[in-house]
């Protein structure tokens, strides 16, 4: 509601500002906004903080020169003694920020050009906010003695109180009486059946309602998926009947074997006939298991093919890039001291099968097309998750680990199925990686084969194209 | 009243004693044999060859263990509670050698 | 002999006058050394607790501001907002102090060292200035855990498991600094502690039983415990060289665990050669047997207190005890089930599914006995009864979800998903804590001379029960849509968001289970000085602890140590008078254990394989 | 009081009452301790072998013979030749050739060797000592401990020496002349890792040695202290045979 109260004012506000600012600064500003989507998400935002500080008014608290060498390398600029970035560098808990040296310094101002524009239209909203959230947080200052905390702890003291009262009537009545106020083994036992009941009621409900918004339910989008669905759902079904029996074998005994007092307990230490036989038994099926488990294991870690599209996936605190072949069909090599300069992949710059590599913020594959991955981190370990391909490696500095699937379903046809029009494949990274580790992912499309190459030849290539934001001028 | 115990297992002090000299003449001779070995080997590459290696220093911790530590003269179950375990350790090291060679392909192979 | 010897100097003990220091600060005595482990871990309980519901909050509401996290937490709670680093510290060291310091610690610490002496019938441990030590290493590694909080840049954050490059490179984010050096150095001194307390476990099972005291007639939580000992001195040591390792990479420049890092990023030296998979290796050999180290205590308690309180033997003794070395043993084979995606080897991969889910066997052997045990009993259901039976519910519940894990195709899309903080969180976490719960409740009486409150027991058990189920059960279903592990806020991924209400259940659960706690906590404390005077056996058990008087002696019996004539679990046999028949009560005309030629044939058990083939 | 219990009825030896190993729980525990230990060790060669084999095979000369004459710039050389390269791990003979006193002359492994003999000759005069404790001979224990302290104290210096030169030739935790760096760290670590194990091995005996001399282990009845300490001596010794198969043979 309170948007639509907002909405002209803001709009009025927008418009103002829009009109303030020259056609160049608005250009300038585009390009700023797709740099800072690419290479500022993962930790910024303009009005709250999120990993690193919020950016909103940063250009009128700092100068851009000094913005510009903080982007670049602020580890350089602290290590020099500035004594404004020691204190930022403070204020955010010594989180380091990472480097953009690759970045140029028209590109930066670009940035700082969008966030000026996105600062003073996001501006009223702030504005018209803070009211409600006054009302709404009953104060956020002067925490301690605020009234209502004092309340709880009154009420809290009070149920203390109650307690200790109930419990001392209690001791009283079991005192006078010579036997315990409470028989808690009948209560125990009959809350015992009431807890598998509605447990395992919980439980059949919790299949239906969040069982449908697990990936199972638009089934896998790659060719080992289903397999994988398979292994998974023979293990449910197994799982499922042993836990059933088990829990409620156990919780019918707790209620039926109750002690009354009166009588003595079977004396029956062992069987072995019945010891043998549930050894046996989880034995043998478990082996059938581990065989199928076995089969898929391998066919998941089986050799690929020649025909193989291979595409190297890169890591780095925090986001990810991929790298495609280009029209060489082959990967440049990499060299991790090339890193940091220009060249923030390390792409090997004596290689000349490199010249023609494509590097992109967001991966496209094309559908029904074998892909092997190849991974290469450069900091720390990060995870490469494609949830709906039923696929994850880890991606280790100085391990080139692999791994390949063949998606099946295109990102349209996923959309038609899941009927959500803004859905997309995600890859996401795994593997505790540091503060921004949880918005670190990039988006991972499908595309027909016709698509793919279309988008494919788009792509400026590594050194005669255009520089977008991940590409690297290497001679 | 150990050592009393002991004494039942093994014989006079002087025959002690000569076997201690005797281990210690193997394991000398072991270690020499060690050192010949390697430069005889030293241009075969074959796996064999640590293997060579591995037995010999296999051979000297039983004698180490054995005479040197006084196992051969405990119970047998003293001895097994404690060499036993060491089975884990094979196990370990023979995965993660075929670990290691693995990131060995990975990182110059491939 | 020198077991004798032993009995001698601690009889010669007993007339020194105990003045405050050695009784209750540095004391020698086993059951002093069990209450201060007990105190120390439910401490440290209590904050590894605490840390939990203030990621819960986070988890539950990304959006909202708490103003008084600032007040607890400064300037990582800043206006209200948890941190992201800080996130991850507290996730990391809530990990650290439950898996260390409360369940194997608090756990395994304390039990061990209340029961093994007086459960064997032994007058103290062997060493008992070593298990001083044991309690004071593990009391300063403790104190430096803590300390870490407030050190600048942070406290570990990089996960309980400490992989490197985040834990080796001191700059890779804010908690890589002071804050993991002491981490590692806690690491280190709890290790000490625990290969002091484990040397001595075993030494005093084996050399210092009571006489008639055979390794087939001991309790099972006795078999637990030296299973459990065994396993920490196997595997700690490695995590010993692990660390030391790390230490190293940190501090002194080498790269064991690190390769192709850029110089700039690792302080000025180029760092090549090592591999940080081989940390991870070294970690899970002790991880893994970690898992058993917490678990196996935990279900040797059951095991007792089911016997005790069904009023019946425990069902196939021996099946117990050859299905707890069985899961001991293969606990080291199959550690790297935790690393199935790391890249290794697909080879090491399908050795190691194969033995994890081996495991199952022994552990399904387990499951069924306690359920025969409770077949045709007469179940007193005591607030420890309850709570072992919660186990055996949460044992399966959790212990299942292991075999959807172990399986190494399946475990490529549900490694470090919730469905694993599912998994683990049901049947070593709340699994284990239900174990120590009942064992607290059990012995209670042992260990404070006092009963603690009954109606409080039951209470604490079935919100603790309800709010364990749903806290990690749902989070099952969260891990098969996707969601990872040790993220901050979902808020940047449209699909998790779905969860965001039962992210709120979570945590509202989480919450009431955490109330549940300080109804326990008030308990306990309460009873120390004013619960209900214990008598000396409460709950008409069989095994030895019940014989000595309930005062604590040091010594533990006045007398001579009671000798032994039948096993633990003589509950309701044919043709006794009471339903129990206690260990040190020999039927008529039974001759003295030591002029035996050999034991009872019913329960002859063979304890390891050629012990007595040799003589 | 009850000191025939182990000498009697020794069938039934899990049956409470004493040891089932026969063997004092002192003892049991030193052996638990080494069990332990050998574990440490044990993952400190796991994680040798590891990075060992994710390197390349060392490339083995057979140019250069023993007693040949080395010059200053023999690592150079060597480095030239291809035979020290960041890929292959070095050959073990061409790094550890140097003995005290002797320059310029290519004696491979011979100093190693020399360490082998003083720890091997260590242990022999360590189990000697414990054999004359048996006997109660203090003044032969005494005569044994100390040259168990000698050698033991020799062996130190040998291993002092031996860093000294590596580093002199340009080793450090993240260098090494001869290849890989981690080929020097592993190198430090190791052979650290268990020159501090003879460090305190040789501090104990000391304590022990001094006992001795006092007469307390006259006084107690048995000289089992000197069997314990002589537990983990051997044990040192132990673990510098697989030291020396790894880390100089293979």
């Amino acid at each position: 509601m309170k948007i639509f109260k907002l909405l002209p004012k803001t709009a009025l506000l927008i418009a103002l500002t829009f009109s303030m600012i020259s056609n160049l600064f608005a250009q300038s500003a585009e390009e700023g906004k797709t740099l800072f989507q690419a290479n500022c998400t993962s930790c910024h935002a303009i009005n709250e903080k999120v990993v690193g500080p919020a950016l909103k008014d940063v250009h009128k608290r700092r100068e851009e020169a000094w913005l510009v060498k903080w982007i670049k390398n602020s580890q350089k600029l602290i290590a020099s003694g500035d004594a404004v970035a020691v204190l930022v560098y403070k204020e955010n808990n010594e989180s380091p920020m990472t480097a953009f040296e690759n970045l140029s310094d028209n590109q930066i101002k670009s940035i700082i050009a969008y966030v000026k524009v996105e600062s003073e239209t996001a501006a009223p909203a702030k504005i018209a906010e803070i009211p409600t959230t006054v009302a709404a947080g009953g104060g956020n200052s002067n925490d301690f003695s605020s009234a209502i905390n004092w309340l709880l702890v009154v009420i809290g003291l009070l149920l203390v109180g109650v307690i200790r009262y109930v419990f001392l009537i209690l001791n009283r009545i079991s005192d006078i009486q010579g036997k315990p106020a409470v028989n808690w083994n009948s209560i125990n036992s009959i809350l015992m059946i009431v807890f598998l009941v509605v447990g395992l009621g919980a439980t059949v409900w919790e299949f239906m309602v969040h069982g449908k918004l697990t990936y199972f339910n638009e089934g896998p989008a790659s060719e080992h998926g289903v397999e994988y669905d398979n292994m998974f759902m023979i293990t449910l079904a197994i799982t499922g009947v042993v836990f059933i029996i088990t829990q409620v074998l156990l919780f019918w005994y707790g209620f039926k074997y109750k002690s009354d007092g009166k009588r003595k307990a079977l004396y029956y230490p062992d069987n072995h006939k019945l010891e043998l036989w549930w050894t046996a038994v989880p034995a043998v099926v478990l082996t059938v298991l581990v065989i199928r488990g076995l089969i898929t294991w391998s066919h998941m870690t089986a050799k690929t093919e020649p025909s193989t599209r291979n595409v190297e996936i890169f890591a780095y605190q925090f986001g990810w890039n991929a790298r495609y072949a280009g029209a060489d069909n082959k990967l440049g090599k990499h060299d991790f001291r090339q890193v940091g300069k220009v060249n923030a992949l390390g792409v090997d710059t004596a290689d000349a099968n490199a010249y023609d590599d494509i590097i992109v913020n967001e991966l496209h594959l094309e559908v029904n097309q074998p892909v092997e991955f190849a991974f290469r981190a450069k900091d720390v370990i990060h995870s490469a998750y494609f949830p709906h391909f039923r696929a994850q490696m880890n991606v280790v500095p100085g391990l080139p680990t692999r791994f390949h699937f063949t998606p099946t379903v295109t990102t349209s046809e996923m959309r038609e199925k899941k009927k959500d029009a803004t859905f997309d494949y995600i890859l996401l990274c795994n593997k505790i990686c540091g503060g921004a580790h949880y918005r670190m992912k990039m988006k991972v499309v499908i595309d027909t084969k016709e698509d793919f190459q279309k988008w494919l030849k788009s792509q400026p290539v590594l050194v005669s194209g255009k520089s977008n934001s991940a590409a690297v001028a290497l001679k | 009243m150990e050592h009393t115990e002991h004494l039942e297992h093994t014989e006079t002090p002087s025959d002690m004693k000569s076997q201690i000299w005797k281990t210690f003449w193997i394991l000398l001779g072991f270690t020499v044999v060690d050192i010949v070995l390697y430069f005889v080997l030293l241009s075969t590459h074959a796996m064999w060859k640590n293997w060579v290696f591995i037995i010999l220093g296999v051979v000297k911790a039983y004698y180490i263990v054995g005479v040197f530590m006084h196992m051969k003269f405990e119970r047998k179950a003293l001895m097994y509670t404690i060499v036993l375990p060491m089975v884990f350790v094979i196990f370990f090291v023979a995965l993660m050698l075929i670990e290691g060679d693995f990131t060995n392909i990975l990182r110059w192979l491939k | 002999m020198s077991d004798h010897n032993m009995t001698h100097s601690h009889d010669d003990h007993e007339h020194h006058e105990d003045n405050f220091i050695t009784k209750y600060v540095f004391s020698m005595d086993h059951k002093m050394i069990a209450r201060q482990f007990l105190i120390t871990g439910i401490i440290m309980g209590t904050i590894g607790m605490l840390m939990s519901m203030i990621f819960r909050l986070q988890l539950a509401y990304p959006d909202m501001t708490f103003p008084f996290l600032e007040g607890i937490l400064g300037h990582w709670g800043k206006d209200g907002k948890l941190d992201p680093n800080f996130y991850l510290a507290l996730i990391t060291i809530h990990g650290t102090i439950m898996v260390f310091y409360v369940l194997t610690a608090g756990l395994s610490g304390t039990f061990s060292n209340l029961l093994i002496p007086l459960q064997v019938g032994a007058r103290d441990m062997a060493s008992p200035f070593m298990n001083m030590l044991s309690y004071w290493f593990f009391f300063t590694s403790s104190v430096v855990l803590l300390w870490s909080l407030f050190v600048d840049g942070g406290p570990a954050s990089a996960g309980w498991t400490v992989y490197p490059p985040l834990s080796a490179l001191p700059k890779a984010i804010p908690g890589s600094g002071t804050g993991m050096t002491l981490w590692l150095v806690a690491m280190v001194l709890f290790i000490a502690s625990s290969l002091l307390g484990g040397i001595n476990y075993i030494a005093t099972i084996l050399n210092m039983r009571t006489k008639g005291m055979k390794m087939s007639r001991m309790p099972l939580t006795i078999w637990a415990f030296l299973t459990t000992a065994i396993l920490g001195l196997l595997s700690f040591p490695v995590l010993l060289g692990g660390s030391l390792l790390l230490i190293f990479d940190r501090s002194f420049g080498t790269s064991f665990y690190l390769s192709e890092i850029v110089a700039e990023f690792a302080g000025g030296i180029e760092r090549t050669g090592g591999s940080p998979i081989l940390f991870q290796h070294l970690f899970w050999f002790l991880g893994h047997p970690e898992v058993y180290i917490i678990l196996l205590p935990a279900l040797g308690i059951t095991s007792e207190v089911i016997a005790t309180n069904s009023r019946k033997p425990i069902f196939g003794y021996r099946a117990m005890i050859g299905s707890i070395l069985a899961i001991g043993i293969l606990s080291f084979i199959v550690w790297g089930h935790h690393m199935f995606i790391t890249g290794m080897n697909p080879f090491l991969g399908s050795v190691f599914m194969l033995g994890t889910l081996i495991i199952a066997v022994p552990s399904a052997v387990k499951t069924f006995n306690y359920l025969a045990t409770l077949w045709k009993g007469n179940l007193i259901l005591t607030p420890a009864m309850m709570f072992a039976i919660g186990l055996v519910s949460l044992f399966i519940s959790g212990g299942l979800t292991g075999i959807y894990l172990g399986n190494a195709a399946l475990d490529i899309n549900l490694h470090d998903t919730y469905f694993v903080v599912a998994h683990f969180h049901l049947v070593m976490g709340s699994a284990a804590i239900f174990g120590m719960m009942s064992g607290v409740y059990h012995w209670y009486p042992r260990m404070f001379g006092r009963m603690m409150n009954e109606t409080a027991g039951h209470i604490h058990f079935w919100l603790t029960l309800i709010s364990a189920y749903c806290v990690f059960f749902p989070m099952h279903f969260m891990g098969l849509a996707g969601v990872p592990r040790r993220y901050y806020a979902n808020t940047a991924y449209d699909q998790f968001n779905v969860f965001v209400d039962m992210n709120e259940f979570i945590t509202i659960a989480a919450l009431l289970g955490g109330l549940a706690q300080v109804l326990f906590l008030a308990n306990f404390f309460y009873s120390i000085f004013k619960g209900k005077r214990a008598v000396q056996n409460p709950w008409s058990s069989n095994t030895l602890e019940w014989t000595a008087p309930v005062e604590h002696l040091h010594g533990n019996w006045p007398g001579e140590i009671p000798h032994v004539y039948r096993w633990a679990y003589d509950y309701s046999k044919p043709g006794a008078e009471d339903d129990f028949i206690p260990q040190n009560v020999p039927d008529a005309g039974q001759i003295d254990p030591m002029e035996e030629a050999n034991g009872l044939p019913e329960v002859s058990v063979k304890p390891l394989v050629a012990a007595e083939a040799a003589h | 009081m009850a000191t025939n219990t182990l000498t009697t009825n020794t069938k039934f030896t899990w049956g409470g009452g004493k040891s089932p190993f026969s063997v004092s729980y002192g003892k049991l525990m030193m052996w638990i301790f080494l069990l332990s230990d050998a574990f440490t060790f044990s993952s400190l060669l796991i994680a040798y072998g590891f990075i060992r084999y994710s390197f390349l095979e060392p490339i083995r000369n057979t140019i250069v013979k023993p007693f040949d004459h080395l010059s200053h710039e023999f690592v150079r050389e060597m480095g030239e030749k291809g035979l020290f390269v960041k890929e292959h791990w070095p050959s073990p003979e061409l790094v550890f050739n140097h003995f005290p006193f002797i320059h310029g002359v290519h004696l491979p492994l011979f100093f190693v060797s020399l360490m082998t003999f003083i720890l091997i000759f260590s242990s022999v005069t360590m189990v000697l000592a414990v054999e004359a404790g048996h006997r109660m001979a203090k003044d032969e224990v005494s005569k044994y401990m100390f040259l168990t302290i000698i050698g033991g104290a020799a062996f130190l210096g040998c291993q002092a020496w031996e860093w000294t030169t590596f580093i002199g030739e340009g080793a450090t935790l993240h260098g090494n002349p001869f290849g890989p760096t981690s080929f020097a760290a592993l190198f430090f670590i190791v052979t650290g890792f268990h020159g501090f194990h003879v460090f305190s091995g040789v501090m104990l005996n000391v304590i022990i040695y001094f006992n001795v001399l006092a007469g307390t282990y006259e006084k107690r009845g048995h000289y089992e202290m000197v069997e314990k300490v002589g537990l983990y001596w051997h044990f040192v010794d132990l673990v510098w045979v697989f030291v020396f198969t790894f880390f100089y043979l293979i």
